[in-house]
């Protein structure tokens, strides 16, 4: 039985009773409870199921490294599934279930694996499944999915309710974890004046020492973390977070702290998580160790746990998971539960030790009369949901000979490991310790920074010392070195002496008892989440996947929530062994961030709902989301798609627009266009190489459109270019391709021509642009009066700055509608008040506001070509018959000398032309035209392509432009494309001009 | 070769297991090869194999410096679909997505192929005219998609968020018989298939040199000796550079990182691969109920299979908006691999200035799903000089300015 | 996660203010060159494992380009210099040298 | 002419810090060789401070000069002056290789103050914000959240934060979002 005792409880506030539910029953707790210490207060000793086999798992350890007790949390908009119970603060009103199970955690028919355990060894889903074929899809696959997954997923529909944050930091030495190594550390970095930054992942400072004991500098270890936290505490330079994880180590000093700041009390105010995204010069890894499970038989029934978390719980919560307890170990730390228990009253019935001798410790439990057996192992454990006996025998066997002992609960200890996984995950390599049997961190092989020196330090028994004597002498010279790295000077202080009792050297056990036979490998467990047994590491390397990668990926050990914190050094253990090499020859797997998983809330920030992406304004937003805008988004702008009116589709919102922009009058927004301001006595040459026309040659007053190639040849952006005056010009780009053309342009004068004399700026938003566009454009403007904008005035492909009624504006006579048509630029905050005195002065004339479908089709209708429609990053102009747009007077510009390769020259390219459907109707967007026959991979030969298709409203049909092979040689032709729907779309290859091809409306 | 099935698996428990042979044997290099392909990734296993099964030359050596399925057939995220726009590429992919179709009982290993179905979101105007092309190049290319709309997007996937305040979905290109296969077993099942025929398979051994005569190949040095061959095919991903410098030649490569996350595994919410270009990120499940999410590359040379976290930010933002219900699942795992981008993104599958050496290489971030395309073609142009499937993938194809871009209809392709 | 310093603004910025901006010291070839040069010149990318330099851009910051020496293998950077040059300094090749001694990259050693 | 309005018309919003949409504010991007006596003295004569060094911001109020990188400053003036001052500039410089541009309307400017507003700026820009390593008298060019941005300090617990126009409103609901009750960070102020 699993119960709290009366007393102890070092974080527990029996004053405060905290009420929670567990799979719908209400159970109690204490504030500082944690949810696996409260389960097991209430006696509930299973919670979980494993993933493979739906074997019944309790919880094993008490911190991060928790693979079985893992349940879904909270309810709704803030349900989150695999928590470890081991790190959930407890909290009134806290709602949880535990996963993988059907109908319920007791009895679940998913158990069946366990019975059927022996036919599903490790990857034996590569071996069956095969036939017959159709199975896999409709029978097997569907089967491995449903049963696969862990935790419950959130409601389809579910919002999170909780917001996040990111937050920049900047510190000289940042240590990652607040046990005394890491306090230690932070205080030796912090009094050389280095601004320290120490984050912890619990509640609590001091980490394991006040569980394990000792003395420093004489007062007991507790009373010297609670001194050390208040010093640093008043240190001006030290900044400490607890609840606050590191997750990963990154390059150039990158680390990433995880906190939780109100997981713990889900109804405060504020953000749920912060990501800290640190730079540091220098970081410590004070991560501690993790203890390592022993392989024997039965070692997942719930019951069985880590010597130390069995500890923890004693000490820390006042709970103790059994009344007749046996302990395993292979080393000395594991008499510390042992004395503890025995002291607390617990019976702790034996301790099998399966070292020969054991230390002084040993001698201080026999001494409580606690039976230390040497030599010994644990042979099998043997109980379902939890521990019911166990059959001892010698370690140096097969598991012969048992002695069978009624137990409730199992300690087992196979000695510690560092946590080195801050350490490697920037490529800090690893060295193998024989003595302690562990990896920890090579100090010669540390990662690198931008310097190219080592910017991670690891302290204490994250660095592999374990007594806490030797963890301060290293913390303490860790945190000295950093400060000294990151360019400090430390104080030659003392480091602080501790002292606790000595101890035996460990001696690694990899398998209990040494030789056990097939059967008790096939039940001794490594990987308890994904059920992966010693003879499944055997299997792996018996069958050639003989590298770790492949040992781990056949078998899935250590691919669990838990990432093998408790599995990897065993199971590495098991392959080395069964490869008949050293450990170090077999090596690790890679250690990948995050350390414990985080959130994907935290990972994205704030950046959700309404500030998910900058959703780029115009000064006239607001009027058109007010006036039926149906929005576009157009790189970040947004722009309207169409205006539709009640009662209206948006299509005939398009045809409305279309009709009266040639009736009568159209306004559109166009301030989106970019304008940039190109200044220098080199301007006009620097101009000359951007452009494939010649812009150095324009005349003051005027306009011309130009084309801009990549230095590979294709088109990437066009737009009207104004020259303002003798070493000025203005240059508009397509919408969203200000920045991009900006960028550009200064690349090439920084990069390539940096001692031409242009200067460059981005204007575009400095102006709201207006077209004004059909036949009463003019009358409108002059009905607001001022400038003299006609046609001799203001002759088409002209500009003007003046005024348009009490607006200072430059207007610009062009056309991207074949209408007259003028573009209006005022300041942008006027913006708004010029669209307002359009619309008022137009009402007489028939005004409409149109949207970006209308700007389409209009220029469609004109055959004039669009930037992204026409063009997809592989067209050249020659495609899109626009050679009299490449001057050939310049001797270079950027794209001309990739205009003579040898494909770009092909007289079989893709040409530029019109299509007609043969009925009138409308051309499918992006149809392709068919050839005869097929290609040598059985596709049917194409010989074009449609670019832009529209219906016109103002011709009453389907037109279209296309790219067709020999197309303007081929006019009258019929070509085919064949439709997505079956259909063919028959249509004649025309001149692309469909409207007014003179083009008298414009030039009125 | 023990044949895999229940009954064998049924058989072998009664022994404990203790009977299964080894999936691939692990022999010395012999002296000589009729060919040899360096690097025993996906594509590299995969050219051996078609080379025996296609063209009886079996007295083959696949060469590898670390452990087979080591490189980016373990670390990709396993999409498998060929709805790509230019013909070269759909061929391509919509050969080694129907050769997928069969594999499992090909190579008598499960490599379970799980024709789910992959999404293409459009979530622009210029993302629907993109697809829909795309939707009528594949219907001539004999690629089966179609195009879809909101509605039938949200049928195949509950979990999606059709409303986003930044870009609506608009529909999708819809693959139905795209999906997803377990990496690491195609390079195994490849790998025992390739022993099984003869083939030697030698791990931890890396090439030191290429050594030719007459502007010939004849062999290669290695750390475990000189081993000749009369051709030889070089398949080593990031690594490509220096095996081409080896062999007197120069690749336009660059490696940069790419980056993929997994959630902690959940019980089955979405049942087919969602790929959101605007926003740059890719979503599925896995068979073991991980979400797994790829997004984009970073900028800049890299080798050393980490990448910057901000792509990771960028990915994981974009996806809890297009799905809002994983923001309270945690990431279990971020990893990097290095992948070779070429001037058009597209790969090079192509003789060499060499003669009989061949280059496989720049598959940047979507070589997964081309792999048994891929060894087919390479196979076919090692054995006879010349494969239609590979022809428009050559290396000269940058002097001529003739590139095969798929960035055309998607932003990235994966 | 780089950080670059900003040799015109000084500015320690982090790899999310600045666009990396591929290969360094390329010459241009324009109209008139050889098939073979053009092709270099657009392709043809240094790609070593080890010692390279490279353009990047302070996009989020002062806007101006500027060149980088850095390890591809280790992310090492040797030091950011001027982008109004068409070699690497000396005092860079010098740090270079410190640190990789016997270093090349294309006709720079 | 009519009211010029300003991209958000001085929307505010209080949390952990006060944040305020500023109105507008003259701006020209003045770019040139810094070194020349010419454009300093232009600059001094349109805001009466000398032109600044590297990453200076040397304003008072709503006068005054910001260096934007090697060749190019930002200078402020009021908003009504700001036509008067672009025209006297371009003159005293027309002698000169210089670009004076009046972007006064591209702009959005905010105020982030109180003593937590190191707190709110340092969620959103790359940039450590402790004051020794940042005050007034400096600015700094970086990106707020995704888009580009700009700040300078009027006094050790205001700042001044610049954006493009058409980003305003992301950066309103930014930084608002930044200042939610609840959210301290704590980071600067211990």
């Amino acid at each position: 039985m699993s119960t709290r005792l009366t007393k102890q409880g070092r974080l527990i506030d029996r004053s405060k009773k905290i009420s929670f539910t567990f799979n719908g029953t209400t159970m109690q707790g204490y504030a500082g409870d944690t949810l696996a210490s409260a389960l097991l207060a209430n006696d509930q000793m299973m919670m979980g199921r494993s993933f493979k086999y739906h074997r019944p798992r309790g919880v094993v350890a008490s911190g991060a490294e928790e693979p079985n007790a893992l349940v879904g949390l909270g309810q709704g908009n803030r349900f989150e599934p695999n928590q470890r119970a081991t790190t959930t603060e407890l909290f009134n009103g806290l709602t949880s279930v535990s996963q993988n199970h059907w109908p319920n955690l007791d009895f679940d028919i998913g158990a069946v694996n366990t019975a059927l355990a022996r036919f599903l060894p490790a990857g034996f889903y590569y071996k069956t499944f095969i036939h017959p074929k159709p199975f896999w899809k409709h029978i097997y696959e569907p089967f491995i999915r449903q049963s696969a997954g862990l935790g419950k997923a959130p409601d389809k529909d579910s919002r999170d309710a909780d917001t996040y944050e990111h937050f920049y930091a900047f510190t000289d030495v940042l240590v990652i974890g607040g046990g005394v190594a890491g306090l230690q550390a932070a205080r030796a970095a912090a009094q050389s004046g280095a601004k320290v930054m120490l984050i912890e992942q619990s509640a609590h400072w001091g980490g394991r020492a006040p569980v394990d004991g000792g003395t420093v500098d004489g007062q007991p270890v507790d009373k010297f973390v609670e001194q050390l936290v208040s010093e640093l505490e008043t240190m001006k330079n030290v900044t400490l977070r607890n609840r606050c994880m590191g997750a990963g180590v990154y390059d150039h000093g990158y680390a990433l702290g995880y906190e939780r700041l109100t997981d713990h009390n889900p109804g405060m105010q504020g953000p749920r998580h912060r990501l800290w995204r640190i730079r540091a010069k220098q970081i410590v890894t004070a991560t501690g160790a993790i203890e390592r499970p022993l392989s024997f038989a039965g070692n997942d029934v719930p019951g069985v746990m880590l010597a130390s978390a069995m500890r923890d719980y004693l000490v820390n919560w006042g709970v103790v998971p059994g009344e007749r307890v046996i302990i395993a170990t292979n080393n000395d730390d594991a008499y510390r539960s042992a004395i503890l228990l025995k002291q607390a009253g617990v019976d702790v019935l034996r301790v099998v030790d399966a070292r020969a001798t054991a230390g002084p410790l040993a001698e201080e439990a026999r001494q409580l009369g606690i039976r230390v057996d040497p030599g010994k192992a644990i042979a099998k454990v043997k109980g379902g949901k939890r521990v019911k006996s166990v059959q001892l025998c010698n370690q140096d066997g097969i598991g012969g000979a048992r002695e069978e002992v009624e137990a409730d609960a199992v300690a087992m200890s196979g000695g510690w490991s560092p946590v080195v996984h801050l350490w490697s995950h920037c490529g800090g390599k690893l060295i193998w310790d024989e003595a302690q049997a562990h990896f920890r961190p090579d100090p010669t092989r540390p990662p690198l920074g931008a310097d190219g020196e080592g910017f991670v330090i690891a302290a204490g028994s994250a660095n592999g010392p374990l007594a806490l004597g030797d963890i301060l002498a290293d913390a303490d010279a860790a945190g000295k070195a950093a400060a000294k790295a990151a360019g400090h000077k430390p104080k030659r202080a003392k480091a602080p002496v501790g002292e606790a009792s000595s101890e035996a050297p460990m001696e690694p056990v990899w398998l209990m008892p040494a030789n056990a036979d097939i059967q008790l490998r096939g039940k001794a467990w490594l990987d308890f989440q994904n059920d992966v047994k010693v003879s499944d590491v055997q299997l792996a390397a018996r069958e050639g996947y003989e590298s770790v990668e492949h040992t781990k990926r056949y078998t899935t050990l250590g691919m669990a929530t838990d990432q093998g914190k408790l599995s990897n050094i065993n199971g590495l253990a098991i392959l080395a062994n069964a490869l008949d090499a050293e450990i170090p020859q077999v090596g690790t797997t890679t250690f990948r961030p995050p350390y414990t998983p985080i959130s994907m809330g935290a990972i994205g920030g704030e950046a959700r709902g309404e500030v998910f992406q900058p959703i780029r304004q115009t000064p006239m937003h607001d009027w058109h989301d007010k006036h039926g805008a149906d929005w576009e988004p157009v790189g970040h702008w947004r722009r309207t798609y169409a205006y539709v009116r009640p009662g209206e589709s948006v299509h005939d919102a398009v045809n409305r627009e279309v009709k009266n922009t040639r009736d009568n009058l159209g306004l559109l927004d166009a301030s989106t266009l970019g304008k940039l301001i190109v200044k220098g006595p080199d301007a006009g040459r620097f101009l000359d190489m951007m452009y494939t026309n010649m812009m150095s040659t324009l005349k003051v007053g005027k306009c011309r459109y130009g084309l801009m190639c990549s230095e590979n040849g294709f088109l990437i952006d066009d737009g009207v270019v104004a020259r303002i005056d003798e070493d000025t010009w203005l240059c508009h780009t397509t919408t969203g391709g200000a920045e991009r053309t900006h960028g550009h342009m200064e690349e090439w004068l920084q990069t390539e021509w940096w001692d031409w004399k242009v200067y460059v700026a981005n204007v575009t938003e400095q102006y709201a642009q207006v077209a004004v566009v059909g036949p009463n454009a003019r009358k409108v403007l002059e009905k607001l009066g001022g400038m003299d904008v006609s046609k001799e005035a203001l002759p088409f492909m002209e500009w003007r700055d003046g005024k348009i009624g009490d607006f200072d504006c430059r207007a610009y006579r062009i056309s991207f509608s074949g209408e007259l048509s003028y573009e209006i630029a005022v300041p942008a905050s006027q913006g708004q008040a010029f669209w307002d005195a359009l619309l008022e002065a137009g009402q007489e004339f028939g005004v409409m506001p149109y949207g970006t479908e209308c700007l389409h089709i209009l220029r469609a209708e004109k055959g004039f070509i669009m930037i992204g429609d026409e063009t997809d990053g592989t067209v050249i102009p020659q495609d899109l018959g626009l050679h009299w747009a490449l001057s050939k007077k310049k001797e270079d510009y950027l794209g001309k000398r990739a205009h003579d390769r040898s494909h770009m020259t092909d007289p079989d390219r893709w040409k530029l032309v019109g299509l007609e459907t043969v009925d009138g109707s409308v051309l499918p967007d992006g149809a392709y035209a068919v050839g005869e026959g097929v290609n040598a991979n059985g596709q049917r030969n194409m010989i074009g392509r449609v670019t832009s298709t529209y219906y016109s409203a103002n011709l009453g049909r389907g037109i279209a432009m296309g790219l067709i092979k020999h197309g303007p040689d081929r006019m009258g032709e019929i070509v085919e494309f064949p439709g997505t729907d079956d259909k063919i779309y028959k249509a004649k290859i025309v001149d692309p001009i469909f409207y007014d091809k003179d083009g008298e409306k414009q030039n009125v | 070769m023990k044949h895999y099935s229940a009954f064998a698996v049924a058989r072998e428990a009664l022994r404990y297991h203790t009977g299964w042979e080894r999936a691939w044997r692990s022999p010395q290099p012999k002296k000589r090869y009729d060919a040899i392909i360096v690097g025993a990734g996906g594509h590299g296993l995969a050219t051996a194999y078609y080379l025996g099964r296609n063209y009886g030359i079996q007295n083959v050596a696949v060469i590898e410096k670390g452990w087979l399925g080591g490189g980016n057939t373990g670390r990709n995220t396993t999409i498998i679909r060929s709805n790509y726009l230019q013909d070269p590429s759909a061929a391509l992919y919509e050969r080694a997505r129907s050769l997928y179709e069969d594999l499992s009982q090909e190579l008598n290993y499960n490599i379970m192929f799980s024709p789910r179905g992959v999404i293409m979101l459009a979530q622009t105007q210029h993302e629907i005219r993109g697809y829909q092309r795309t939707a009528h190049a594949n219907a001539l290319q004999g690629v089966k998609t179609e195009w879809i709309g909101p509605q039938r997007v949200k049928e195949l996937v509950p979990i999606i968020n059709l409303d986003g305040p930044r870009y609506p979905v608009l529909g999708g290109l819809w693959q139905e018989r795209g999906g997803t296969a377990r990496h690491d077993a195609v390079a195994w099942g490849y790998a025992r298939a390739c022993s099984a025929m003869g083939m030697d398979i030698i791990q931890q051994c890396e090439v030191t040199g290429v050594r030719s005569d007459n502007g010939r190949v004849v062999g290669i040095d290695t750390t475990k000796g000189a081993i000749d061959c009369d051709k030889l095919g070089i398949v080593v991903a990031g690594h490509s550079g220096q095996l081409a410098e080896m062999a007197g030649f120069r690749l336009p490569l660059e490696a940069v990182a790419l980056q993929a996350l997994v959630s902690e595994p959940i019980k089955p919410c979405m049942d087919v691969v969602v790929m959101a270009n605007t926003v740059h990120g890719y979503m599925s499940q896995s068979d073991k109920g991980e979400m797994v999410i790829g997004g984009g590359t970073d900028g800049f040379n890299n080798y050393t299979q980490r990448g910057s976290f901000h792509h990771i930010e960028e990915t994981v933002r974009a996806l809890v908006e297009t799905f809002p219900m994983i923001s309270r699942l945690k990431m279990l795992r971020q990893w990097g691999g290095i992948v070779d981008m070429t001037g058009d993104r597209s790969p090079i599958l192509s003789k060499t200035p060499l003669g009989n050496c061949f280059i496989n290489c720049g598959w940047g971030t979507g070589g997964f799903k081309a792999i048994p395309g891929s060894g087919w073609g390479m196979a076919q142009l090692m054995a006879t000089g010349h494969s239609p499937l590979t022809e428009a993938f050559t290396l000269d194809r940058f002097k001529e300015g003739r590139f095969i871009d798929e960035s055309v209809a998607a932003g990235v392709a994966h | 996660m780089l950080i670059l310093r900003c040799p015109c603004c000084g500015v320690d910025a982090e790899e999310t203010e600045l666009a990396a901006g591929g290969e360094a010291h390329l010459k241009r070839f324009g109209p008139g060159s050889s098939d073979d040069d053009f092709h270099d010149y657009l392709f043809m990318r240094e790609n070593p494992k080890g010692v390279h330099f490279e353009r990047w851009r302070h996009a989020n910051g002062c806007g101006k380009w500027f060149h980088v020496a850095r390890c591809t293998r280790t992310l090492e950077v040797f030091g950011t210099y001027s982008a109004q040059t068409t070699e690497p300094p000396q005092e860079i090749k010098d740090a270079i040298t410190a640190k990789r001694p016997g270093w090349t990259w294309r006709e720079f050693s | 002419m009519s009211e010029p309005i300003s991209a958000l018309n001085h929307a505010s919003y209080d949390g952990i810090a006060s944040v305020k949409e500023c109105g507008l504010q003259g701006m020209i991007t003045l770019r040139g060789d810094l070194s020349d006596k010419l454009l300093d003295k232009a600059v001094k004569d349109a805001t009466g401070q000398k032109a600044p060094g590297q990453r200076e911001a040397l304003v008072k109020g709503d006068t005054g000069v910001c260096w934007m990188s090697s060749d190019e400053l930002l200078v402020l003036v009021p908003y009504a002056e700001v036509g008067a001052k672009l025209l006297a500039m371009t003159a005293a410089l027309s002698g000169t290789h210089a670009l004076a541009v009046n972007v006064s309307d591209a702009r959005a400017v905010f105020s982030v103050s109180g003593s937590h507003a190191r707190d709110v700026m340092g969620k959103l820009a790359p940039v450590d914000f402790s004051p020794q390593a940042f005050q007034p008298g400096q600015i700094r060019r970086t990106r707020l959240a995704q888009v580009a941005g700009a700040f300078w300090m009027d006094d050790a617990d205001t700042f001044r934060v610049v954006c493009f126009r058409s980003a305003a409103d992301y950066v309103f609901k930014l930084l608002k979002t930044a200042a939610q009750p609840g959210s301290e960070v704590g980071a600067y102020n211990r």
